[in-house]
């Protein structure tokens, strides 16, 4: 395994372990935790995707137009995506806050009027 | 080609969301104008689409590509297509066309409730916001795109289902679909991210061409990964358990749209498996698992409605068996399809299955916008408490008894005439799978005549709330479905014909002209 | 919560308060040159209100940042974002009108602060949006958390 | 024009149609020969349940939960698993999610 080859398995262990905390916590809070760090593993990947070795930073006006530069979609994506999962975030912090007002606990198994 | 038409499908996406941005400012001046200022932008919306719809299949249903930003010559002749575009075949008008029915129903039908409740401001934004979402998901010729419409679809369904925050069960509900929206969609991105890894592109049809035949591992993984999240996204058994939730939870208006935001996942799952990866990658296992999936969801869909008292998941259950029926009849398209002898009845099935989509649009909605009536009359959800409102609702009534008999496939109605048609080229297949199709539409019959036996018959009981004709708006949104429902089903031929056909085509046999549209105009 | 923090704690955000601001708003008006923009600027803007809210607590802050002002500043942001995209409709949705056009922002020096046509405005429009929409879903998950406190 | 045809055969609601109102003015046709000598409000027209007295409407109303109480006793092996799914926790929701994510999976990599 070379070092390029890091971020990848970094952010299969962070999907793996948000994974995790969403089917073995029974936490609500813990359990958006785990959405979180599923999309920050997501989020890695892509980044991780777009690295090009030796290449420059696209936004540097006067670089030399024949160097390596990185296309900087892959950034723009995970950008994309920072500010969609912010707002997910905080929508499902909002319920968990709304869900502890109504139930009195945030035990996902205390939670289950809505079954069959 | 003039301005308007040429711009259309930005507008589609544009109009609503300058709707959905407006309207809390709108709101400040009284809510009699908001209501006016949103069903103007409901109606705007839905004339754009008519308009597209009627020019897009009169100059030959030939897919039609608009670049945001600039033109699509670029002067420096770049060939990888990373510049955002929205692309219409005849998919996605005929989608575009069911979203903006069911806009106009859910809008016309939220503008005058019995009362004014606080932060209905804030519904009509959220409601305008997923239309934006759906429209974007239906039009869009870019994954990561998709991706993003698929999460403003998310987020303001989610919103919208959790909007009674003084009940906890919506809370509940919006938590748990919230929760498993996001991860489908990043499901969704990771594909997304594998796929621009591989071939550095994320335009659909840049990278159709790319995957070529004989998918790598990657392919594979990131079909598997767009298979399983958009599948979930729509409902399909054994990851359907949202959907009962979210639809039962959500008000009666936004259980339309959330059909709606259901069939666009569909769409994005049909777009995958024909347009993305198509004759590239398209073993037969692909498709049994979708018409594996499929008779899951119709078996477990139609029984589950049978034994539930609460009258909107009731429906929802039904709601889910009917995704079944899609993805049944597209799975034996695919099957027939990627045979190695193509054979004539996929297609019959691909034009089933599609004509269903709107049919269910029309039928399931008509049913939960009854539903809702019914239950603000009732004062309960459980229908072992309701009985007799036939006694006072009477239009109401005829519309849940059409929507109902429509939606289990009583002849002449439209379900009727899709179901039939996914009948009998699914017998061609397998007969196992039109018997059991058949058997869950009669025992659907059944789950319906219950729901209508316990809430429509029976004595007049007392009515909880206070006895007051149902608004005209609402009456006018379920006329509205109910002509469908009825035109369908007396002209089926003149629809099939129409808007139906070109968009099985563009599944069919539309790969190779969905990618030339976009190809041909990028110099590579 | 609503009593605020420690005399430390308070005294250093008197002090990084503006600091953050500042940087935040040069983060926004150097996004079409520089790594940030409009989003960035404006989470970053954003955060100093959070610190405050911390450093402060809702008492202390009261009056200071209303909801309503926050609410209807985030559409305007929004509204203008979108107002900017419909001005490029004469060519396409989006397309930059003022791109060298020797107009305010139309210099054809690309490493110029004016350059870049639309796009500085659009992050200005976004980083408005981004700041007060981040402050106000701070403000009310401020006031859900107390209201929880003292039920 | 106003048919479908399906691969099978074709479906004209508009012949159906004709053919169910010609069905319903033959079955008027045979109720004009009926007998018309009996009288209203009288036991004639009463209910009979084995002489007991006619019990009120409301009574008689089967609720929802009853309809179908048989057919549903006669599944209970399918309904107690299929209803033991529906939990209403969403780790298990989750779980099935990536279950059928895994299942899919397997199948595509294994295939061609």
């Amino acid at each position: 395994m070379t070092l390029g080859q890091v971020p990848f398995v970094v952010s299969a262990l962070l999907v793996v372990i948000g994974l995790y905390a969403l089917l073995f916590k029974r936490n609500l809070i813990k359990m958006v935790i785990g959405v979180s760090i599923i999309e920050t593993g997501v989020n890695l990947f892509l980044v991780t995707v777009g690295y090009r070795a030796g290449g420059q930073a696209p936004i540097y006006t006067y670089s030399d137009p024949t160097t390596l530069r990185v296309l900087p979609t892959p950034q723009a994506l995970t950008l994309t995506s920072i500010v969609i999962g912010l707002a997910t975030t905080a929508l499902l912090l909002s319920f968990v806050v709304f869900i502890h007002r109504h139930y009195q606990t945030l035990d996902a198994e205390k939670i289950k009027e809505l079954k069959g | 080609m003039n301005a308007l038409l040429h711009h259309a499908p930005v507008l589609l996406v544009a109009v609503p969301l300058l709707g959905a941005f407006a309207v809390p400012l709108v709101g400040k001046l009284g809510s009699g104008l908001r209501r006016f200022f949103v069903g103007l932008i409901a109606l705007l919306t839905t004339a754009i689409a008519g308009y597209l719809a009627a020019s897009f299949y009169a100059a030959g249903a030939s897919p039609i590509v608009y670049v945001l930003g600039g033109r699509l010559s670029l002067p420096s002749g770049m060939v990888a297509p990373i510049r955002i575009m929205f692309e219409l075949d005849g998919l996605s008008v005929f989608m575009m066309l069911i979203t903006a029915l069911a806009a106009l129903a859910a809008v016309l039908y939220t503008s005058s409730f019995w009362k004014e409740r606080s932060g209905a401001t804030l519904k009509d934004s959220l409601m305008l916001l997923l239309i934006v979402g759906i429209f974007g998901m239906e039009m869009t010729g870019d994954l990561f795109n998709f991706f993003v419409f698929l999460e403003i679809t998310s987020i303001a369904a989610c919103s919208l289902v959790g909007f009674r925050v003084w009940n906890g069960r919506s809370q509940e509900a919006a938590f748990k679909v919230m929760t498993l929206y996001t991860l489908s969609g990043l499901f969704v991105l990771l594909a997304v991210g594998l796929l621009y890894g591989q071939y550095g592109g994320l335009n659909i049809a840049y990278l159709a061409t790319m995957i070529g035949s004989g998918a790598a591992l990657v392919d594979k993984i990131a079909l598997g990964l767009l298979l399983t999240g958009l599948a979930m996204k729509a409902g399909a058994v054994p990851m359907h358990m949202w959907a009962p939730d979210a639809y039962g939870e959500a008000p009666g208006a936004a259980s339309i749209l959330l059909v709606a935001n259901s069939q666009a996942s569909l769409y994005g799952l049909f777009r995958v498996l024909f347009t993305l990866y198509g004759s590239a990658y398209s073993p037969q296992s692909l498709a049994w698992i979708l018409i594996g999936l499929a008779v899951l969801t119709i078996i477990v869909g139609v029984t589950m409605a049978l034994v539930q008292r609460d009258l909107k998941r009731l429906i929802a259950f039904g709601a889910v068996s009917q995704i079944g029926y899609m993805m049944l009849a597209v799975g034996v398209g695919f099957a027939a399809m990627t045979a190695l002898q193509p054979s004539d009845f996929g297609f019959v099935a691909l034009q089933g299955g599609l004509f269903h989509m709107i049919n269910d649009a029309a039928c399931i909605g008509l049913l939960f916008l009854a539903a809702g009536i019914v239950i603000r009359r009732a004062g309960t959800r459980d229908l072992q408490g309701m009985g007799g409102i036939a006694h006072d609702l009477k239009w109401t009534t005829a519309f849940f008894m059409l929507g109902a008999f429509a939606l289990a496939g009583m002849p002449p109605l439209n379900g009727f005439a899709s179901k039939l048609m996914i009948y009998e080229s699914t017998f061609r297949l397998s007969p196992v799978l039109a018997i059991v199709a058949i058997l869950a539409s009669i025992l659907l019959l059944a789950v319906f005549l219950r729901a209508f036996q316990a809430a429509f018959l029976g004595p007049r009981t007392e009515p909880t709330d206070v006895m007051r004709p149902v608004p005209i708006s609402m009456l006018v949104s379920m006329g509205l479905l109910a002509l469908v429902v009825v035109a369908f089903g007396l002209f089926p031929g003149f629809f099939v014909d129409r808007i139906v056909t070109p968009a099985a085509q563009a599944l069919w046999s539309g790969r190779d002209a969905y990618i030339q549209a976009v190809m041909s105009g990028m110099g590579g | 919560m609503s009593s605020g923090m420690s005399v430390i704690v308070r005294t250093v955000t008197r002090f990084t308060y503006a600091l953050i601001i500042v940087f935040g708003f040069y983060v926004i008006m150097h996004g079409h040159l520089t790594p940030g923009g409009g989003f960035q600027g404006g989470a970053v803007v954003a955060s100093a209100f959070a610190l405050a809210l911390v450093a402060f607590g809702t008492a202390g802050l009261k009056g200071a940042l209303n909801r309503h002002l926050l609410q209807s500043l985030e559409e305007v942001g929004a509204l203008a974002f979108l107002g900017l995209a419909f001005a490029g409709v004469g060519t396409a949705f989006f397309y930059n009108i003022l791109a060298n056009s020797g107009s305010v922002f139309g210099g054809s020096d690309p490493a110029a602060l004016a350059s870049g046509g639309v796009l500085p405005l659009m992050n200005w429009a976004v980083g408005l949006k981004v700041m007060t929409g981040i402050a106000s879903i701070l403000i009310i998950m401020v006031i859900g958390a107390r209201k929880e406190a003292t039920e | 024009m106003t048919g479908i045809t399906t691969g099978f055969g074709a479906w004209n609601p508009i012949a159906w149609l004709l053919l169910f109102l010609g069905v319903v003015a033959g079955a008027l046709f045979l109720r004009r020969f009926g007998n018309k000598q009996y009288k209203k409000n009288t036991g004639q027209t009463k209910v009979f349940l084995s002489g007991n007295e006619e019990p009120e409407a409301s009574a008689l109303h089967v609720r929802g939960a009853h309809l179908y109480w048989g057919f549903v006793d006669g599944l209970s092996a399918y309904y107690r698993r299929v209803r033991a799914l529906h939990t209403g926790l969403l780790s298990d929701y989750v779980a099935l999610f990536v279950g059928t994510l895994g299942v899919v999976l397997i199948v595509l990599v294994l295939s061609r």
